[in-house]
């Protein structure tokens, strides 16, 4: 067991149980905390990947911005305690066995898949080189110029979205 | 050469009139609209003039042909928007655009109290457009859209009083019974491009020639396209047995009569044979059967023609058959002789109709020729005028009709295809036309008033129709005089200049002896007897003789012992009742053909299949998917939840599905 | 052998967007709910680094930036609609708001 | 003694936690006597004097008064979370001083067994780390306020993540523009790039991002102007109002790690790191650090002598032997290069300190409107433009 084993096993661990205690809790503030500590793992197992900037940005974005907003909202309505309510026999009977078997199966599919099993040795799956940034922005800044004016276009609306909504909330 | 390079401008001028007229005439002054439509038709009047002096100056041994732009292109089936000009074209550019423009002065005084002026003008434009695009259509389906143009233009303005029942009646008869014969020729066409791989009339004429002649026995493709073609003739030119059309027509305006039903467009079917005539040539069967339909309608429509009481019926009935003659004039390989009685016809015919027109308009609207009697004096010019050509018409000596009549019947006895049977239908058919003509003249203008004077002021015509009466009259006198030298064994000036249209598609030798014009085999004859004998006996010939006995029966029934006429029809009743109701064949069609119609029609198409099968599959459908709606909507149980179930059945699906793939794979 | 074999990486990824689809379904609060889909979110970015790292292309991660913009934007438009709804139904349970319907 | 060379990595980073955790707290706990000190004496005050010579033994009384009060912890409150808070809120605050580089990484005496002494964990992306983490740092408070269930707490809660929210965003604009000109985001790359003296600092260009920074910084750390978390006139105590003892302490000491953490990024950043304001050349200035700790023993000894009676003078005796000791080893040849770095980075930072209690002593708190609009209206804006102006620049630049 070398470090890199050690690390993914432990990070992989917190973060299913993070996952667990996301669905389990019925606190709903306990569902964002469970949430974030997913969150920091994966920051974690992308640092592992190499991906440093990706990790970096993980934490600040989706644990640092996204999710201090869900706090902050649950924080504003009060959210308390879910009530377990039953109204779709649907959802109690079929969904949540079905959601059972999509995760059996796509992770049985994963693990024993001729693609898991390339990729496990594939180019760059034993390089341990991390990735550098600057080609990353690069490629952002160049090749995928456009989506990432879209996407910038895409934040200003949503902005305008929630400034009206809130606007109309108030 | 501009207007021979630029044929298009004699259609594109009417056919502006028409577009003028129709969209923006409504609220122009009634000299404006006179203007535009006359204007039009009298411009392109003069281009056809301007055409024939250049004509002149070029060699017109052949064809001439103008391409202006590919039309149609699907595979190897092309169609061009071309035009052809040649002696015939020439000679049917005339009568159209000339009788047009007269009709149009005509039309001026006889409508000027109807509602819709502008309307009329625009369709007569629209026709004249039409009938021009017939005429110089260089290839068949040009032509075939010019031949609908026509029919679609007759059905509007038969239909022209559309409040009169009868009148739209009369335009829808029209229409379907023509199609009837249309679908043959659309048959026809498309057999001719299946056999010729073109419907151009060049390349088709010079595959043609180099064809076999069909015997009357064989029946091969060309008697079969010239058969499907001459339906559609039969249908245009209301030859029996589709004739029914024609006397129910007489609903439209008079004008229109004049113009549609008795020059141009009824003639087109005669028109469309004569330029056929390569093919016709080597379908000797189908050569027998025009000639046969057209000698038994010439005689069929004459007796129908005798009993007639409506003025403009007799007149469409003798329209009939004088369209008869020239049916049998084509048939019997004397097209020349057919297109010049087309002339004439279309000279004396149209005068006739307009002569009557001015006396419905002189009775104010009164049509029933027992009503009237003695006008002679009241209106003289219409009178004189009508009499000219109703000698025309019965073929008296030096007057028009004579001419084309006698060249006509000449050739059924002499000709190639000569058959005595239908020269006696003919000349028989002479006989009564000139019988049942002169008595509408004496029933009209002789006589006692049989109308009441107080209420009916009769009043002569106002002139600018004079004007065209006279004109007319003029024609239907001289009309045939090119063909006068022809009597003392000199050439038929007619027949030669049509002669390079006709003898450009020759059948082959030993058949051109006798296929030669009669002008020519008459010089042959004329060689050993003299010029005076041969002038006799053109004078004293069985048509001349037939023709003036109609006269004198005429006059004895109808002047001399108007009551001879009664009792011979107390003599053969049986007979006049048959006549009278015209063969009861508008019943024997209604009984044969509407009635089942009408019934499968309604109780097959609409009851059944309809009601029951189209809309009850539609209602049924909508049935079904608000059955459906129904029930699936309770899905939308407004629980989001559910929703959320539903996509992740989805996607466990999707999933199953591509590690399924995956697995074959 | 001292790395972590990439296939690792993706069953977790696997597992962890099942869990978030059984979130998604399980939980009525709409927040939570919410969270259910952000976290299948990150396990698709976790299968993207994963992948980028295994062909060494840095597409991968691109993709990575793009989702998490989207999340980012749809966590504020969300949140926005989830506190008009609170405010106008005094609930946040999913099941409570059930207007939309036949 | 092999196991060492082995596992340098383990052992080395082990050693500079336990070595860094120790300054840390103690620096910590004196960084509360600064303050009161430095306050006291703009209202001309006297501050902390009795407990030990110019009450230099304060904050260890404090210390141990926090350690022996009882923790009271509200019936209503969420356990797990009220407890998990302060926690959260420290540790996040320590952490981040692992990235810092208090000297050079490279260089005589810098490394041992190959690892750099000077600074716990180096990382090409540190800066962006050290966002991370303080990113996090909201939760510490937010879910303070929430988890004790009181509605003071609450709305403290709320305001200081509403305001950390808002205040980060700017604070990290401010930045990119220093990043733009430095080309990196490791911490060496950034100080590397300053190399030279005060002219190449990234203060001057920079001026406009410098000030929009530090409004920033001190609102992101819940400093006076911006305390509207704690704000005691509003809201008794803000978030942690009902938080005692030990708890309570460790946030405060959250809230001055904090201070320290922007202090050294705002060095690093615009001062030049651990560089000295002077050019190379000039060799005197390697004796100054040693200098200093002298004059300042020379003080001490003077003022042992003067004015101290009884147990403080012999505190401050104590203090004053350690500073010639400490002066007299800096100015020993062996000890000079390894000490440049420390020397000239503690100053810069102290001096941030410094202007922090500066500011908290002279200017009165914000309204939360105008805490907000000033935040996106004003600070936003500014560090926006700053941010294209700069691009524009540097593409000017490297352009022509």
């Amino acid at each position: 067991m070398s470090v890199p084993f050690i690390l993914f096993f432990t990070c992989s661990a917190i973060a299913v149980l993070g996952a667990l205690l996301l669905i389990i809790a019925r606190e709903p503030i306990h569902s964002a905390l469970a949430l974030i500590l997913v969150m920091v793992s994966l920051a974690v197992l992308y640092l592992l990947l190499g991906a440093e900037f990706i990790a970096a940005v993980q934490i600040i974005v989706y644990a640092g911005a996204v999710m201090v907003l869900f706090v902050f909202v649950i924080m504003l309505l009060n959210a308390g305690v879910e009530q377990r309510t039953n109204y779709s026999k649907l959802a109690k009977f079929a969904g949540v066995p079905l959601g059972l078997f999509l995760l059996l199966e796509v992770g049985h599919w994963m693990w024993r898949s001729a693609i898991g099993s390339t990729i496990a040795n594939g180019p760059g799956a034993l390089s341990q080189t991390s990735i550098s940034t600057p080609d990353l922005s690069k490629l952002l800044f160049h090749d995928y110029l456009f989506p990432f004016e879209a996407t910038s276009i895409l934040i200003l609306i949503a902005i305008l979205g929630a400034l009206v909504l809130a606007k109309r909330g108030e | 050469m501009f207007i021979l390079t630029h044929l298009w401008i004699i259609l594109a001028l009417p056919l502006l009139g028409a577009a003028l007229n129709g969209l923006l005439g409504r609220n122009w002054p009634k000299t404006a609209v006179n203007s535009v439509g006359v204007g039009s038709v009298a411009l392109s009047f003069l281009c056809v003039l301007e055409l024939i002096r250049e004509f002149l100056q070029i060699d017109a041994s052949h064809l001439w042909f103008q391409r202006y732009f590919n039309w149609i292109s699907v595979g190897h089936f092309t169609v061009d928007f071309a035009l052809s000009v040649d002696q015939l074209t020439i000679v049917m550019l005339l009568v159209v655009t000339f009788v047009s423009l007269l009709v149009h002065i005509y039309s001026i005084g006889y409508m000027a109290h109807e509602g819709g002026y502008y309307r009329f003008f625009s369709y007569l434009n629209l026709f004249v457009f039409f009938m021009l695009t017939l005429v110089l259509a260089a290839n068949l389906v040009l032509m075939f859209v010019g031949w609908e143009g026509v029919g679609l233009c007759s059905y509007l303005l038969i239909g022209f009083w559309f409040l009169k029942k009868t009148a739209t009646d009369a335009g829808k008869k029209a229409f379907i019974t023509t199609r009837i014969g249309d679908f043959g020729f659309t048959i026809g066409i498309l057999l001719a491009f299946w056999t010729f791989n073109s419907v151009d009339f060049g390349t088709i004429f010079s595959q043609v020639a180099s064809r076999q002649v069909e015997s009357v026995t064989s029946i091969g493709t060309l008697t079969a396209i010239c058969l499907l073609l001459f339906a559609g003739a039969v249908g245009k030119s209301a030859q029996l047995p589709l004739y029914v059309w024609l006397p129910d027509a007489m609903e439209g305006p008079t004008p229109v009569s004049a113009l549609i039903h008795a020059a141009t467009m009824v003639t087109a079917g005669v028109y469309m044979v004569a330029r056929m005539h390569p093919l016709f040539s080597r379908a000797p069967l189908a050569m027998f059967v025009v000639a046969l339909v057209g000698a038994v309608t010439a005689f069929y429509s004459a007796t129908i023609g005798l009993l007639q009481t409506d003025i403009k019926k007799v007149l469409a009935y003798s329209t009939v058959s004088q369209l008869g003659y020239m049916f049998l004039g084509c048939g019997v390989g004397a097209y020349a002789a057919g297109i010049f009685h087309l002339m004439t016809h279309a000279f004396f015919k149209g005068l006739l109709f307009l002569a009557a027109g001015s006396v419905i308009h002189a009775m104010s609207g009164e049509q029933d020729m027992r009503k009237m009697g003695g006008l002679r004096r009241k209106i003289p010019v219409t009178y004189w005028t009508m009499f000219a050509a109703t000698l025309a018409i019965a073929g008296i000596p030096g007057f028009a009709g004579y001419f084309s009549k006698d060249e006509i019947l000449e050739a059924a006895s002499k000709g190639p295809q000569a058959n005595f049977w239908l020269w006696l239908l003919g000349l028989v058919g002479a006989g009564l036309t000139s019988f049942y003509m002169f008595r509408l003249v004496f029933l009209t203008f002789f006589g006692k008033p049989r109308y009441d004077e107080k209420k009916v002021h009769v009043h002569e015509s106002p002139r600018n129709m004079t004007v065209p009466l006279m004109i007319l009259a003029i024609g239907s006198v001289a009309g045939g005089w090119f063909a006068a030298p022809h009597l003392v064994g000199g050439t038929d000036y007619f027949e030669s200049w049509l002669h390079p249209v006709f003898a450009s598609y020759q059948v082959p030798a030993q058949v051109t002896q006798q296929e030669l014009p009669a002008g020519e085999g008459e010089e042959n004859g004329g060689v050993q007897s003299s010029q005076g004998m041969e002038l006799l006996r053109a004078l004293t010939g069985p048509p001349v003789i037939a023709a003036v006995l109609g006269l004198l029966f005429a006059w004895w029934f109808y002047i001399r012992k108007p009551d001879a006429a009664k009792r011979a029809m107390q003599k053969m009743r049986g007979l006049y009742t048959l006549i009278h109701n015209k063969y009861y064949v508008d019943e024997i069609y209604n009984a044969l053909f509407i009635q089942p119609l009408l019934w499968i029609s309604t109780n097959v198409l609409w009851h059944t299949m309809d009601e029951k099968m189209i809309d009850g599959t539609v209602n049924g459908i909508a049935h079904i998917s608000r059955e459906t709606g129904g029930q699936v909507r309770e899905l939308q149980s407004g629980n989001a939840r559910s929703y959320a179930t539903w996509v992740v059945i989805g996607a466990v699906g999707f999933t199953v599905l591509l590690i399924g793939l995956w697995m074959v794979r | 052998m001292n790395v972590v074999p990439i296939s690792y990486y993706l069953v977790l990824s696997a597992v962890l967007f099942g869990m978030g689809a059984i979130g998604f379904i399980f939980k009525r609060n709409i927040i939570t709910i919410y969270m259910a889909i952000e976290l299948m979110l990150n396990a698709v970015n976790l299968a993207f680094v994963s992948f980028a790292r295994a062909h060494n292309q840095l597409d991968g991660l691109v993709f990575v930036f793009f989702v998490i913009v989207v999340a980012a934007a749809e966590a504020a438009v969300g949140l926005a609609i989830v506190i008009t709804i609170a405010n106008n139904r005094r609930s946040l349970n999913v099941e409570d708001v059930n207007l939309l319907k036949f | 003694m092999e196991f060492i060379t082995q596992h340098a990595v383990l052992v080395v980073s082990l050693v500079k936690i336990v070595v860094l955790l120790f300054v840390l707290m103690t620096s910590l706990a004196y960084l509360t006597w600064f303050e009161r000190k430095v306050v006291a004496h703009i209202q001309s005050r006297w501050g902390p004097y009795y407990v030990g010579a110019h009450g230099l033994l304060q904050p260890l009384a404090d210390g141990i008064k926090f350690l022996f009060k009882e923790d009271v912890t509200p019936p209503t409150a969420d356990r797990l979370v009220y407890l998990l808070a302060p926690f959260l809120a420290l540790s996040l605050a320590m952490t981040t001083l692992a990235l810092i580089p208090f000297g050079p990484l490279t260089g005589p005496h810098a490394t041992v067994f190959g690892q750099p002494i000077l600074v716990i964990a180096n990382s090409n992306v540190g800066l962006l780390f050290l966002f991370a983490i303080t990113s996090i740092g909201v939760y510490g408070v937010a879910l303070a306020g929430w988890s004790s269930n009181s509605k003071y707490p609450l709305l403290g809660g709320l305001r200081s993540s509403a305001q950390m929210i808002s205040y980060e965003v700017s604070l990290t604009l401010s930045i990119v523009g220093v990043l733009l000109l430095a080309g990196s985001f490791s911490f060496n790359g950034i100080i590397e790039s300053q190399k030279g003296g005060v002219i190449h600092w990234h203060v001057w260009p920079q001026i406009l991002g410098f000030l929009c920074y530090i409004t920033a910084a001190i609102a992101e750390t819940n400093r006076v102007p911006f305390d509207l978390p704690e704000a005691e006139t509003e809201l008794v105590a803000g978030f942690h109002t009902e938080y005692s003892s030990f708890k309570f302490a460790m946030f405060f000491m959250a809230e001055y790690a904090n201070m320290i953490t922007v202090s050294c990024l705002a060095t690093i950043l615009f001062f030049g790191g651990w560089q000295s304001p002077f050019p190379e050349s000039w060799t005197w200035q390697l004796y100054l650090p040693g200098a200093g700790l002298v004059l300042l023993g020379l003080y001490c000894a003077y003022d042992t002598a003067m004015h101290m009676r009884g147990l403080a003078r012999v505190q401050l005796a104590v203090v004053t032997t350690l500073a010639l000791i400490a002066g007299l080893i800096c100015l020993s040849h062996s000890a000079l290069p390894i000490v440049q770095g420390p020397f000239w980075f503690l100053t810069k930072v102290i001096l941030f300190l410094f202007v922090y209690v500066w500011i908290r002593g002279t200017l009165p708190r914000f309204r939360y409107d105008q805490l907000m609009s000033f935040g996106w209206k004003l600070l936003l804006p500014v560090s926006l433009a700053n941010l294209v102006g700069t691009a524009l620049v540097i593409l000017l630049v490297k352009r022509g």
